[in-house]
């Protein structure tokens, strides 16, 4: 763990969500989800295409308004924080669709990561998100708009890292990513909990890479939670099986 | 020879305002995709704001600097008043919102001004320095120093702060920018902050050679967009080069072709440049892809 | 209802009791006229937002085909003594023939690029109309002479309200068949994706220009109209503000919007009617009023409005 | 109706709003005036005014407002060309006076039964402009005009005359109505052989501008500019750069000079003062235009003994000797406008103001 | 018979090669994958046969003719339809609008009759309408029928790029990542659909990172490294070459592929 933290208990959860109800005009997407992640977890959320999942992450992450239910980080409700006071608390997320700034340089991208912070580790981390993505320092003076899917996805996840997030939200980080690199995606992820204590909640298409790696899971559907459990109670259970991992 | 150089002096000159106000237009661009039709009437608020307030005998070094806060407080009360309550909107639609706005400020300076043409006293006086046999007044040098300096400044703020960098990622990307923990209301706010201050710092400049009057906004951001399209939108030092290329345009066509037609040669101009360089002559080499 | 709203000829039928219906409520000929200046600017107006609106092209000269409409109506019977109604048509003819090879190129060119190509060239039209004195009588423009039919000299508010509003639902009647229609679909396509309308077959540059002579045919025939109505002509028809007008108008009422189209032109042709009573602070509340309207119904008022009826009867 | 109604459709704003707004203001003042000394006939005016911005479009629509809806029974303004032209079917189809206050000879040749104006035609400036050439031996001469309806109008019908007086164009010259630099045609000017003097027809701040670069460019000939900036505003926005400027305008602007003999002195000290005293403005020749279109109208309406439309017309055809701000008036059947040459006078700037030329 | 060949084809971008001297030839009715790490080239290539970008060098032959640099909608009348890595959908239109127009080709164009509402256009739309109903049914999507694309979630997104390419009933289809954000069973679901597409006798040209699908699926497989083909066979031989497994496969994409293939 990194020092200077000051160490959470780990049953008081670092982000609790309650009752939370979102949707897009009329039509409501989600009805009443209450979840919660506590600190140094990695918690996965699997589900089907339209269940909700990005709903939900956007809503976390403020840029999805949010009709009901509440949401509190470290003990502090954000239910109606802005999204930048919710970076600023920690949280940061790998967006659906990568969602890059295409016209700006790749260095652009991932210092603009860093964008709330002060310190001066800023330089250390970006070598740091280099050496896990090679290719990225090797076009880092070009648009980003220029890479590849997978290349973007890469830079997706490294600006993300760049905020030294205490909540990182992954919304399917493996998609369109080489296999190799799938691998390194999930040990990067087991890496940054280990480590740095980042506590990980990740939505996944890859529902057995990402409830091997979990603590604990829970399963969305239609907008509702339908069930939850260790990440290994998930894999074994036959409903789970049978709906998401095609075996 | 001296008549060419006469002509390039006053296309210099021309296009030096052009420039300024395609400079507001790219400012305001980066940070939101949005096209400021009000641009012009930032321009028209420097200057008659100076007027006004010298002719109440406030000196004009004071003036100018309360000239120029006036039109970033309008900046300012625009961006909260009328875009950001309309924040998520196309592009288009706030685009018509600009539209509306410099009709707005144009309705309002003929109350709170006046219907008349007003001139400001240049500011090394009139009498014209001989350059290689073109007469050139001093105040073209305010003009054209003004936009050099405002250019190297711009330029240092895009590509050297992270706020500058942070304007541009809110334009290219809002999502992807709140996500980051960009506050984009504030840097769009900002931007169009900033966008006024430089319109009025031209319409000041320039107030004294051109004249101003309520109703110079609407030409000018005429002539500002198109100069700016020709540079490549979104590109400080297109803009620049644009305005100035479209101020020459006009001057050595009214000099060399004819002057009923020399709006006509440089909008010729433009579209053939368009035709050849479709992002203009710096507009980023599309990086669109699929 | 919603069946009934949703129906591809909804806009026209509607427009059509509209124009029916006010001929029997508009107290005089001050007001049969502003009415069929409304129609003769919806007219351009569904022209032009067959091209913004479906086909997401914009054009900020579209005022130079509304202002040769109208000089050719004025012209071309004055110097070659055409009938006006010959005139119109070559009008449109012209028209669509200009818009067909400037087209091409234009239309190669994106967003704003395409806005600032089409301005210049209606800048151009505009110049060339008032500074050619000789053909179109200068900035002080020219006289129209009166339109006869079979003998008829057709004059008054009236007739010319029932001759533009047939115009107009004949013009918004095509427009909705064009829309629901496979080229429609076609424009409407290469609005969201270029890329993926050609994959899919979609000749790009090809249906671009298509869209953009039709437009360019509604915008001469509205100006044909105005002039005839008018029995004259100045340069201000062709000019960069009326092009804006236009566009506003457009944006205003709503984009993809043919029944938009109507309430875009009606709101700029007769809020300046009612606000120019307040004298000097006309401007002011025009503008107010054209912020107020685009932030409050931000898709433009009938899209707004009908997506707000929607929410609310479900 | 218990009031007499007078329309007008001005260009209050636009491009010609400094012809407009003296029109507006000065109707609005006289108007005023001639209610609070008890009216015409007895009645009171009622004074309807719409903002036209110079539009064709829009004017031709308020005529028929005026015309239909508001019930007028006479019609004063129209401050361009265009709007006047576009207005003109309107009157003559509702039979209803119409007095212009815009510049263009067409307004009057031909004459139209029901169309009359009251200022100046840019042809008289032509000929009073090139009459002071002729008499100082100039023959040689540079034209650089504005292209609005004024200055493009008034360019041809120098073009006309110019003839007439010996006067060979040697330059000829334009700039757009809003542009903010004329050097480029000045330099083209300069250099052509043998010029003697510049005329410039235009108005709003272009005259100015053009007055400005003139000095900025060190010209040695004189500089001749048209009535269409007879306001003070023109000599405040040139600067010192007017002074030893000609024009040919009405004896309005020099009011306070005129001989005490001179006939029209109190008519135009008058107006000047009431005109400035109200609105804190200096006074221009173009409200004076209204000043005259109205008076006229009045003196009309009080030989009819009515409001009919068609005897104000017949009447205001009658009108002579009327002393305006222009001049003296004398109408017919076969003039609308019914001023001389001799209404004109040849003013020069001198120490930042008008005065009497030789 | 091969329907489609690339013949040393390349492009670059600013001093990177893309894609750099690739040739491959597939057999009509197959299912032709082509593979690499990230930045491969593999949508570059997708680009370059589609005319979305011109190649700087090398031919591209569809049916036995050169369609080298031939632009996207005249290669669609070739027969050759495909979709996008990066979605590219109309999203201001109906999933079924969406649909309708992948039959552009086949339906009939007078500019008249559709201004006029002749009544040939009204059936023509219910023809396309009724075929476009039938291909969402094909790929899961018939309840979205009605609801605008902007408002369905990322996976059907794909899914209804599917259903228009097929739309136009082209002989050649390639599909860019189609099971991008789809879980295992719905990449089944998918993986059903294109089985039976190649059943017809379509052809289908695949890029694909989920290995059980590639490798369950594909006839032949082709593999990309920087631009260049590293190697190409069947799925188990591409499977088992080392230099695969190192660059591409790693141990996820060998374990997928092995419980693929068995
Ligand atoms: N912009 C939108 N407008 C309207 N409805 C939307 C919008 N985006 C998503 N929805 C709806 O909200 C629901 C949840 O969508 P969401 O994108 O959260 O699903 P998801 O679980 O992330 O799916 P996927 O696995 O495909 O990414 C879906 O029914 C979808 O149709
Ligand atoms: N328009 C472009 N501008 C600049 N570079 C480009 C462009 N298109 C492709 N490239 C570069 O070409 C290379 C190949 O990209 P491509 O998208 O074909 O990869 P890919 O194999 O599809 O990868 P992925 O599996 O990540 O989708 C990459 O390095 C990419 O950055
Ligand atoms: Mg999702
Ligand atoms: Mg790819």
């Amino acid at each position: 763990m990194a020092p200077g933290r000051p160490p959470l208990r780990s049953d008081d959860p670092l982000l609790k969500i309650e009752g939370l109800r979102s949707g897009y005009g009329r039509i409501e997407a989600l009805h009443g989800v209450s979840l919660e992640v506590r600190p140094g977890e990695v918690v996965a959320l699997v589900g089907g295409n339209g269940a909700g999942k990005t709903t939900l992450l956007r809503a976390i992450s403020g840029v999805q308004p949010v009709t009901a239910g509440g949401v509190r980080f470290s003990g502090t409700d954000l239910t109606r924080a802005s999204a930048h006071a919710r970076v600023k608390a920690g949280i940061a997320q790998v967006p659906e669709g990568r969602q890059i700034f295409s016209p700006l340089s790749i260095e652009d991208n991932l210092r603009l990561g860093a964008y709330l912070r002060k310190d001066a580790e800023i330089a250390a981390d970006l070598e740091r998100v280099y050496d896990l993505f090679p290719v990225l320092k090797e076009r880092r003076r070009n648009p980003a708009g220029g890479l590849s899917g997978g290349q973007q996805q890469m830079l997706a996840i490294g600006r993300a890292m760049m905020s030294r997030p205490k909540l990182l939200l992954l919304d399917e980080p493996s998609m369109g990513l080489a296999p190799v690199l799938v691998d390194q995606v999930f040990a990067i992820i087991a890496r940054l909990r280990e480590e740095e204590a980042v506590t990980v909640f990740l939505v996944e298409q890859n529902a057995f890479a990402a409830l091997s790696i979990a603590d604990r899971g829970y399963v969305i559907e239609t907008g509702e939670i339908a069930m939850t459990g260790s990440g290994r109670e998930l894999l074994t259970d036959e409903r789970v099986r049978e709906a998401y991992l095609g075996v | 020879m001296p008549d060419f150089l006469q002509f390039c002096v006053s296309g210099l000159t021309v296009g030096a305002v052009y420039a300024l106000v395609a400079l507001g237009f790219t400012i305001i661009y980066n940070a939101s995709d949005v096209v400021n039709f009000a641009q012009g009437e930032f321009v028209m608020i420097g200057g008659m704001t100076t007027v006004f307030i010298t002719a109440a005998g406030v000196p004009l070094h004071f003036a100018i600097p309360a000239a120029i806060l006036a039109a970033m407080v309008i900046g300012l009360l625009l961006h909260r008043l009328a875009i950001e309550p309309a924040r998520g909107a196309s592009a288009v639609t706030l685009i018509i919102i600009t539209i509306g706005a410099s009709i707005f400020l144009r309705g309002g300076a003929q109350i709170v001004f006046d219907k008349q043409f007003h001139s400001l006293p240049a500011f090394s006086g009139d009498t014209p320095v001989m350059i290689g046999g073109a007469a050139v007044l001093p105040q073209s040098f305010w003009v054209l120093g003004g936009a050099a300096v405002i250019v190297a400044l711009l330029w240092f703020f895009f590509n050297r702060t992270l706020l500058g960098k942070a304007v541009l990622a809110t334009a290219a990307n809002r999502l992807a920018a709140r996500l980051v923990g960009i506050n984009t209301s504030f840097v769009v706010g900002f931007s169009f902050v900033l966008s006024a201050a430089i319109g009025a710092i031209a319409g000041i400049l320039v107030a004294p050679i051109t004249l101003t009057s309520y109703d110079i906004g609407a030409l000018l951001a005429l002539k500002g967009f198109a100069a700016a399209m020709l540079g490549g939108m979104g590109n400080p030092l297109g803009a620049i080069v644009g305005g100035l290329a479209v101020g020459l345009l006009e001057a050595l066509g009214a000099g060399y072709i004819s002057s009923t037609y020399k709006d006509a040669i440089a909008f010729i101009v433009i579209l053939a440049v368009l035709f050849v360089l479709p992002g203009g002559f710096f507009g980023r080499a599309s990086t669109e892809r699929v | 209802m919603r069946a009934l709203l949703a129906h591809r000829l909804a806009a026209p039928v509607a427009i059509a009791l509209i124009v029916v219906a006010l001929a029997f409520v508009l107290p005089s000929n001050f007001y049969l006229r502003v009415a069929a200046l409304v129609w003769i600017s919806a007219l351009a107006v569904i022209g032009l937002n067959l091209l913004m609106g479906f086909a997401g092209q914009v054009s900020l000269g579209h005022a130079g085909f509304f202002g040769l409409g109208a000089y050719a109506v004025a012209v071309l019977p004055a110097q070659f003594s055409l009938h006006p109604l010959l005139a119109l048509l070559a009008g449109a003819l012209v028209c669509g023939l200009i818009a067909f090879v400037v087209g091409r190129p234009i239309l190669r060119l994106k967003g704003h690029y395409l806005a600032v190509a089409t301005l210049g060239f209606g800048i151009l039209i505009a110049m060339a109309i008032a500074n050619e004195s000789w053909l179109t009588g200068g900035p002080d423009g020219m006289p129209v002479s009166r339109l006869t039919l079979f003998g008829w000299r057709v004059r008054g508010a009236s007739t010319w309200y029932w001759i533009t509003g047939a115009l107009l639902v004949l013009g918004a009647w095509l427009a909705v068949n064009l829309v629901a229609s496979p080229t429609g679909r076609a424009l409407r396509a290469l609005h969201d994706s270029e890329v993926a309308a050609r994959v899919a077959g979609v000749d790009v540059a090809h249906y671009k220009l298509i869209v953009f002579v039709i437009s360019a045919v509604y915008a001469s025939v509205a100006g044909s109209a105005l002039a005839l109505v008018n029995g004259f002509v100045t340069p201000d028809s062709a000019n960069f503000i009326h092009s804006i007008e236009l566009v506003t108008m457009v944006v205003l009422g709503g984009m993809g919007s043919v029944f938009g189209s109507l309430v875009g032109a009606a709101i700029l042709v007769v809020l300046p009617q009612v606000l120019t009573t307040f004298h000097d602070y006309e401007h002011l509340l025009l503008g107010l009023m054209m912020m107020v309207i685009m932030i409050v119904l931000r898709s433009g008022i009938v899209p707004s409005l009908a997506a707000l009826i929607r929410r609310t009867r479900p | 109706a218990d009031t007499i109604k007078i329309g007008s459709s001005l260009a209050i704003t636009g491009p010609a709003s400094f012809l407009g707004d003296p029109e507006a203001k000065t109707l609005e003042l006289y108007v005023k005036k001639i209610n609070e000394a008890g009216g015409v006939n007895g009645k009171q005016l009622e004074l309807v005014v719409y903002d036209d911005g110079a539009n064709a479009n829009k004017a031709r629509t308020f005529a028929t407002r005026l015309v239909e809806d508001d019930g007028i029974v006479a019609m004063i303004g129209g401050s361009s060309t265009g709007a006047t032209m576009a207005m003109i079917p309107v009157f003559e189809d509702a039979g209803i006076p119409f007095i212009s206050l815009a510049g263009a000879v067409v307004i009057v040749d031909p004459v139209k039964p029901f169309v009359f104006k009251t200022p100046h035609t840019d042809k008289m400036a032509c000929e009073k402009i090139f009459e002071d050439m002729k008499a100082k031996g100039i023959a040689k001469v540079g034209m650089i005009s504005g292209t609005g309806g004024f200055g493009k109008s008034m360019h041809g019908q120098c073009l006309g005359v110019a003839g007439n007086y010996g006067i060979e164009i040697v330059a000829d010259e334009t700039y757009g109505p809003k542009d903010s630099d004329m050097t480029p045609q000045l330099t083209n000017i300069k250099s052509a052989p043998g010029l003697q003097a510049v005329v410039n027809p235009g108005f709003g701040q272009g005259p100015a501008i053009v007055t400005r670069n003139f000095k900025q460019l060190g010209f040695d000939v004189p500089l001749y500019q048209s009535h269409g900036v007879a306001s003070k505003s023109f000599i405040e926005l040139a600067g010192d750069a007017a002074e030893g400027v000609r024009l040919p305008a009405s004896a309005l602007l020099v009011a306070e000079k005129l001989p005490d003999s001179d006939p029209q002195k109190a008519v135009v000290t008058g107006y000047k003062a009431a005109y400035e005293e109200a609105t804190g403005q200096p006074v221009s020749t173009f409200g004076g235009h209204a000043y005259d279109g109205l008076m006229m109208l009045v003196e009309a309406m009080q030989r009819a003994g009515s409001e009919d439309p068609q005897a104000i017309r017949d009447e205001l055809e009658k009108t002579s000797g009327f002393m305006g701000t222009a001049g003296v008036v004398n109408m017919s059947p076969s003039d609308h406008l019914g001023l001389d040459l001799t209404a004109f006078r040849m003013l020069e700037i001198r120490d930042g103001d008008w005065v009497l030329a030789d | 018979m091969s329907i489609l060949k690339v013949e040393e084809i390349g492009i670059a971008f600013g001093g990177v090669k893309a894609v750099d001297n690739v040739s491959f030839s597939v057999e009509a009715g197959t299912v032709f994958s082509i593979i690499g790490p990230n930045g491969a080239g593999k949508t570059t290539l997708f680009n370059l046969v589609s005319g979305v970008y011109r190649p700087r060098r090398g031919r591209v032959i569809l049916q036995g003719e050169d369609v080298t640099g031939l632009e996207p909608n005249r290669l669609a009348r070739c027969g050759l339809s495909r979709t996008f890595q990066n979605l590219q959908v109309f999203f201001r239109m109906t999933a079924l609008e969406n649909v309708m127009v992948g039959r552009h080709l086949k339906e009939r164009r007078g500019l008249l009759a559709h201004l006029l509402a002749l009544p040939s256009t009204a059936r023509q739309n219910r023809e396309s309408a009724e075929i476009a109903r039938q291909l969402l049914e094909r790929v899961g999507l018939a309840e979205y029928a009605e609801t605008p694309a902007s408002a369905m979630p990322y996976g059907a997104l794909k899914r209804l790029e599917i259903a228009r390419a097929l739309a136009a009933e082209p002989q050649v289809l390639l599909l860019d990542e189609p099971a991008a954000g789809c879980n295992p069973v719905e990449t089944e679901e998918i993986e059903t659909l294109i089985r039976r597409i190649a059943d017809e006798g379509m052809t289908v040209v695949l890029v694909e990172h989920d290995m059980k699908l590639v490798m369950r699926i594909s006839d032949r497989v082709h593999v990309l490294e920087q631009g260049q083909t590293l190697t190409e066979g069947r799925a188990d031989e591409v499977r088992a070459n080392p230099k695969v497994i190192e660059a591409y496969l790693g141990t996820h994409g060998t374990r997928e592929a092995s419980l693929a293939l068995g």
